[in-house]
């Protein structure tokens, strides 16, 4: 089983060398084809790595370098079955974006191609790594994959500004996560996580490890697109390529999330102990105001695109409030809301760019409405879906951390999302001119809503466990420092999930309908107009601030990570 | 620190400033290939002869050509 | 005096910061995120540094002799690598976003309200 | 935001940045008395266990061997992108290489640039060669020997003529030699594997320290590497070049199709 852990990041790279090599003889759909053979095989052997880690982290060392002395020398991979259950998702995501890729990719298929296999092998060797700054490699990869992604359709001036805006925020990012890794360098002379953790748990929360902790956090939330880092995700979500909004929305920022949970745990929990009340603090409130104003905003805005785009932000938000709990509850919760919710989010991707599309009509439109209006009823929280249960584990564990408010606020954002994807799904429905072009879309759409049926009722039963697994720092630094047996009970035995409460997630949904009828069907046709606040002050301020200036983009990283770190220095210090 | 590793990272802090203050992108592109040999000569002096080597040819070299043929098309196009 | 490279490196993150909030030139704008990123490469070689140590490349110095850190020196390596493929693409977008607009200003590229 | 809040936003926060991170920096080790293990370590090793004399390479391409897989993926990714971002459009068209502000014709190199090109292109690709193959013995390796013999191919650009068939042509075997480059590296990681052990172990004869062949597979890699990089910054190059030369729109374009190309407001 270990030999195959780096197979997930190699795959898709050697395919994406080869397709290179023969792209300009392979035709397009030869291309494509072995492209989405590659992107099957790494989601095969990333569930095999779940399955091999069932009892506890498989350490792959590469180039053979084992520790010396309990001292890491090379680069190792540390594969525990949420890292490797993240890479099979991603491996899942990214086919199902190259699989509607067909419409949006025409010229140069085989470059497409290769760049979104770059993007996955980083997402899988993200995943999956055991070191800090491989962890910063596979970020900066995951990135300038997506770049060139998002500028493909270079006729549109605003794709290629949502680009340079993704470019810029996300590298200023980036540089800060360096700083971050430079300074815990220079305290530990480590990079490997868990020599890290072990090292700074030696050493007093000073200002270096609050520096660290905020740089490192900063990075990765500006590539979550958490408030107010978010406004690069709202132009690229708006204008960029569709297959790069279907992987964004699906996968690519929850991954951020994902390693900021890894680098908490593996790092700085074991240091931080007595503190960690006010990081949990800033990243709880971090993320339900960003669930609670992305939510609100897709609610305002006009342009199905532009709806979801914050639907996305408002989502993250949520994942972050389930991470932010800093229990393994929390990360369960947000474990089960990232795949249900990705699979959803996928799917109204693609359905959305369905109607996009001034294409002949070949096919009435039903499939994407209906697909549509499931994906509002999940946002919205029917007890069906995944995105349900993940929810109401990330409350029960915000409760149990004494934040009682995190439910109601969670509920409203759901709503609201719920209500704004309900209300594309009727548009469509009363636009009669619209219609279906590709059946290939509605299947994939169709299989991805599914995907989020089956993770309410697949992952509930290993998740538990699997995030126990994740958050016992010291047995994983035992594993794999010293080669140990991973010893943690509670991840072997595996933990049952609070269930869920059916009835407020029902009343959560029959509100959204009814804010939808209110919003769309009940009132005067004139006070229906304003709906989206086009005119209104909010609307405009609205508008005005996420008119895609990226200088906006990175004041706004500027002052947000200040706004951390003062923070983080007054409560700590 | 000796006066020469002194002397180079004020350098730098200094012609780092140029690089931004220079509003106009061609005599930026100048400054900012300057900024490139500034760099690697720190490099230098801080015992990192293969980093230095490396911000010599893309800093200096590659990255400023890329400037200037990115200059040269946009001015083009500007009639 | 020992905190030197590190107020520098943070200098030049402020300074470019500051020129890409304000730039009005998109190639200005992207050659100030090269500023920007040589802060993290000071960072970096700075704390590899000690002071005597010679440069890590064994062929002309005795084996015991104590060389300065080579794995930032890895690490920044990867990083100005990462730092030109970054500007490379930027600037691609950015002849493609001139032809379109004609204009280099960043806020001639935002929507108009 | 209007420039001037923005400006302002910044001009109040960074300074508070600035501060906080210098509070963060000064509970580093004092400058130049650094412990670095790790790099201790390895400085120690890479002599006697991997017969490589600079160091930076052995951590490059042996010991953080994988990282620099990704780095070269990093680079890989970003020609792509330029290659996919400043690819012909519709409504382009490539013309005769002349001089775009003017109208005219490019003016014939002149023979003293020719001969100084022409003159200097052997120099460089020696001197890329020489910084190539001493990768693991002195400073430099793959990444910056390939950028210097990148820079010996432009010279002969410059001493020639740009010629639109001859570069298309040259485009394909400049993205096969990238594409080899990459999926060298790739293969050469499963050198370990096949003989048993993990991927990217160096397990090819180690050779004399200090001898062109020495450290096993790294003066491999470090040929992948500059085969990749040279080809790679090539593309990057002529791509430009190209643009600059070469592409203009077919017809002057109205403002009004330019808000056309827009699309709606969002």
């Amino acid at each position: 089983m270990h030999s195959i852990a780096p197979l997930p990041v190699v795959v898709p790279l050697g395919t994406a060398a080869l397709l290179l090599m023969f792209g300009t003889v392979l035709p397009d759909r030869a291309a494509r084809a072995l492209a989405i053979v590659a992107m099957l095989t790494e989601t095969a052997l990333a569930a095999a790595l779940v399955r091999g880690a069932r009892a506890g982290p498989v350490i792959y060392w590469f180039g053979g370098w084992t520790p010396r002395h309990g001292v890491a020398i090379g680069v190792s991979f540390a594969v525990d079955r949420l890292g490797a259950g993240a890479a099979t998702f991603a491996g899942l995501i990214v086919t199902a974006a190259a699989l509607t890729a067909a419409h949006s990719f025409k010229d140069r298929v085989a470059l497409t191609h290769a760049l979104m296999l770059t993007m996955l092998a980083a997402m899988a060797g993200f995943c999956l790594t055991g070191d800090i700054f491989n962890l910063f490699v596979f970020y900066e990869l995951m990135a300038v994959s997506a770049f060139g992604l998002a500028a493909y359709s270079t006729a549109q001036v605003t794709s290629l500004r949502a680009a340079l805006n993704f470019a810029i925020t996300n590298s200023v990012g980036a540089f800060l996560f360096l700083i971050g890794i430079a300074l815990l360098y220079g305290r530990t002379g480590a990079l490997n996580l868990a020599q890290i953790g072990r090292d700074l748990a030696k050493s007093h929360v000073d200002g270096l490890v609050i520096v660290a902790i905020t740089t490192i956090t900063v990075g990765l939330l500006v590539k979550a697109a958490i408030v107010p880092f978010h406004f690069w995700l709202v132009d690229v979500a708006s204008w960029g390529s569709l297959p790069l909004v279907v992987v964004l929305g699906g996968i690519l920022d929850t991954l951020a999330v994902y390693a900021l949970a890894r680098v908490y745990w593996t790092v700085f929990a074991p240091a931080l102990a007595a503190h960690d009340g006010s990081l949990r603090g800033i990243l709880i409130v971090m993320g339900a105001t960003t669930a609670l104003v992305g939510a609100a905003l897709s609610l305002i805005v006009r342009g199905a695109r532009r709806v979801v785009a914050f639907v996305m932000v408002s989502h993250t938000g949520t994942l972050l409030v389930g991470i932010g709990c800093l229990t393994a509850f929390g990360i369960a919760g947000a474990a089960i809301y990232a795949v249900a919710g990705g699979a959803i989010k996928a799917a109204v991707v693609a359905c959305v760019g369905e109607l996009d599309d001034d294409r002949q009509p070949t096919r009435p439109l039903a499939g994407p409405i209906v697909l549509l209006a499931l994906c509002g009823l999940a946002l919205a929280g029917l007890p069906l879906f995944g995105t349900a249960l993940g929810e109401s584990v990330i409350e029960r564990s915000g409760a149990t951390i004494g934040d009682a408010w995190i439910a109601p606020a969670l509920i409203l954002a759901s709503v609201f999302t719920g209500a704004a994807v309900l209300r594309i799904a009727l548009a469509a429905a009363r636009n009669r001119e619209a219609r279906l072009r590709a059946p290939a879309v509605a299947i994939v759409a169709t299989m991805l809503v599914g995907l989020a049926i089956v993770a309410r009722f697949a992952l509930s039963r290993w998740v538990a466990g699997a995030a126990a697994a994740f958050v016992a720092s010291t047995a994983y630094g035992r594993v794999v420092l010293n080669g140990a047996k991973f010893a943690s009970p509670a991840a072997v035995r595996g933990v049952g999930l609070p269930t869920s409460g059916a009835v407020t997630d029902l009343i959560a949904v029959a509100v959204a309908l009814g804010l939808v009828a209110w919003l769309d069907m009940l009132r005067p046709m004139t006070r229906r107009r304003t709906a989206e606040l086009g005119g209104t002050t909010v609307g405009n301020a609205v508008r005005r601030l996420h008119n895609g200036s990226l200088g906006d983009s990175v004041a706004w990283v500027t002052v947000g990570a200040t706004a951390i770190v003062v923070t983080l220095a007054m409560s700590m210090h | 620190m000796n006066a020469l590793q002194v002397v180079v990272l004020l350098l730098v802090g200094a012609v780092g400033t140029c690089v931004v203050a220079a509003r106009d992108p061609l005599r930026q592109a100048i400054v900012a290939s300057f900024f490139g040999i500034v760099l690697a000569l720190l490099f230098f002096v801080l015992q990192a002869p293969d980093v230095a080597l490396s911000e010599i040819v893309v800093g200096a070299v590659a990255l400023p050509l890329m400037i200037l043929l990115t200059l040269a098309k946009v001015r083009g196009g500007e009639k | 005096m020992t905190l030197l490279p590190y107020i520098v490196a943070i200098w030049l993150l402020l300074a470019g910061l500051y020129g890409i909030v304000t730039s009005r030139n998109l190639v200005h704008q992207v050659v100030c995120l090269a500023v920007v990123q040589a802060s993290t490469y000071v960072v970096l070689l700075a704390i590899g540094y000690r002071a005597g140590a010679a440069a890590p490349v064994y062929l002309d110095i005795p084996a015991k002799r104590t060389a300065v850190d080579p794995v930032v020196q890895a690490l920044s390596l990867t990083d100005v690598v990462v730092g030109a493929t970054v500007t490379a693409l930027l600037l691609a977008i950015v002849v493609q976003a001139h032809k379109r607009t004609g204009s280099l200003d960043p806020e001639d590229l935002r929507d108009a309200y | 935001m209007t420039p001037g809040t923005r400006r302002l936003m910044f001009l109040l926060t960074a300074p508070v940045l600035g501060a906080v991170l210098l509070w963060g920096f000064g509970g580093l080790p004092r400058f130049a008395h650094h412990p670095n293990p790790y790099g201790d370590v390895l400085n120690a090793v890479s002599v006697p266990e991997r017969h490589v004399t600079d160091v930076v390479t052995a951590v490059n391409f042996d010991y953080r061997g994988f990282d620099t897989l990704g780095e070269e993926f990093i680079f890989f990714a970003s020609v792509l992108g330029v290659v996919l971002i400043l690819r012909d459009q519709t409504d382009e068209s490539p013309g005769h290489a002349e001089d775009f502000a003017t109208g005219r014709a490019v003016p014939p190199t002149s023979d003293a640039v020719r001969v100084l090109g022409l003159g200097l292109t052997p120099l460089t690709v020696l001197f890329g060669i020489d910084i190539v193959a001493h990768g693991q013995l002195t400073p430099g390796g793959g990444f910056q020997g390939g950028v210097i013999l990148a820079t010996a191919v432009l010279l002969i650009y410059l001493a020639g003529e740009y010629d639109e068939l001859h570069v298309r042509y040259t485009e394909t075997v400049l993205e096969r030699a990238e594409a080899l480059g990459g999926a060298a590296y790739v293969a050469l990681g499963f050198f370990g594997v096949v003989a048993g052990s993990a991927y990217m172990q160096n397990v090819l004869p180690l050779g004399r320290t200090g001898s062109v062949f020495s450290a096993g597979t790294v003066p491999l890699i470090n040929l992948a590497v500059a085969f990749e990089i040279g080809a790679g910054v090539v593309i990057l190059l002529t791509t430009f070049l190209r643009q600059t030369l070469v592409v203009r729109a077919t017809e002057r374009r109205s403002a009004l199709e330019r808000a056309l190309d827009a699309g709606p407001p969002a």
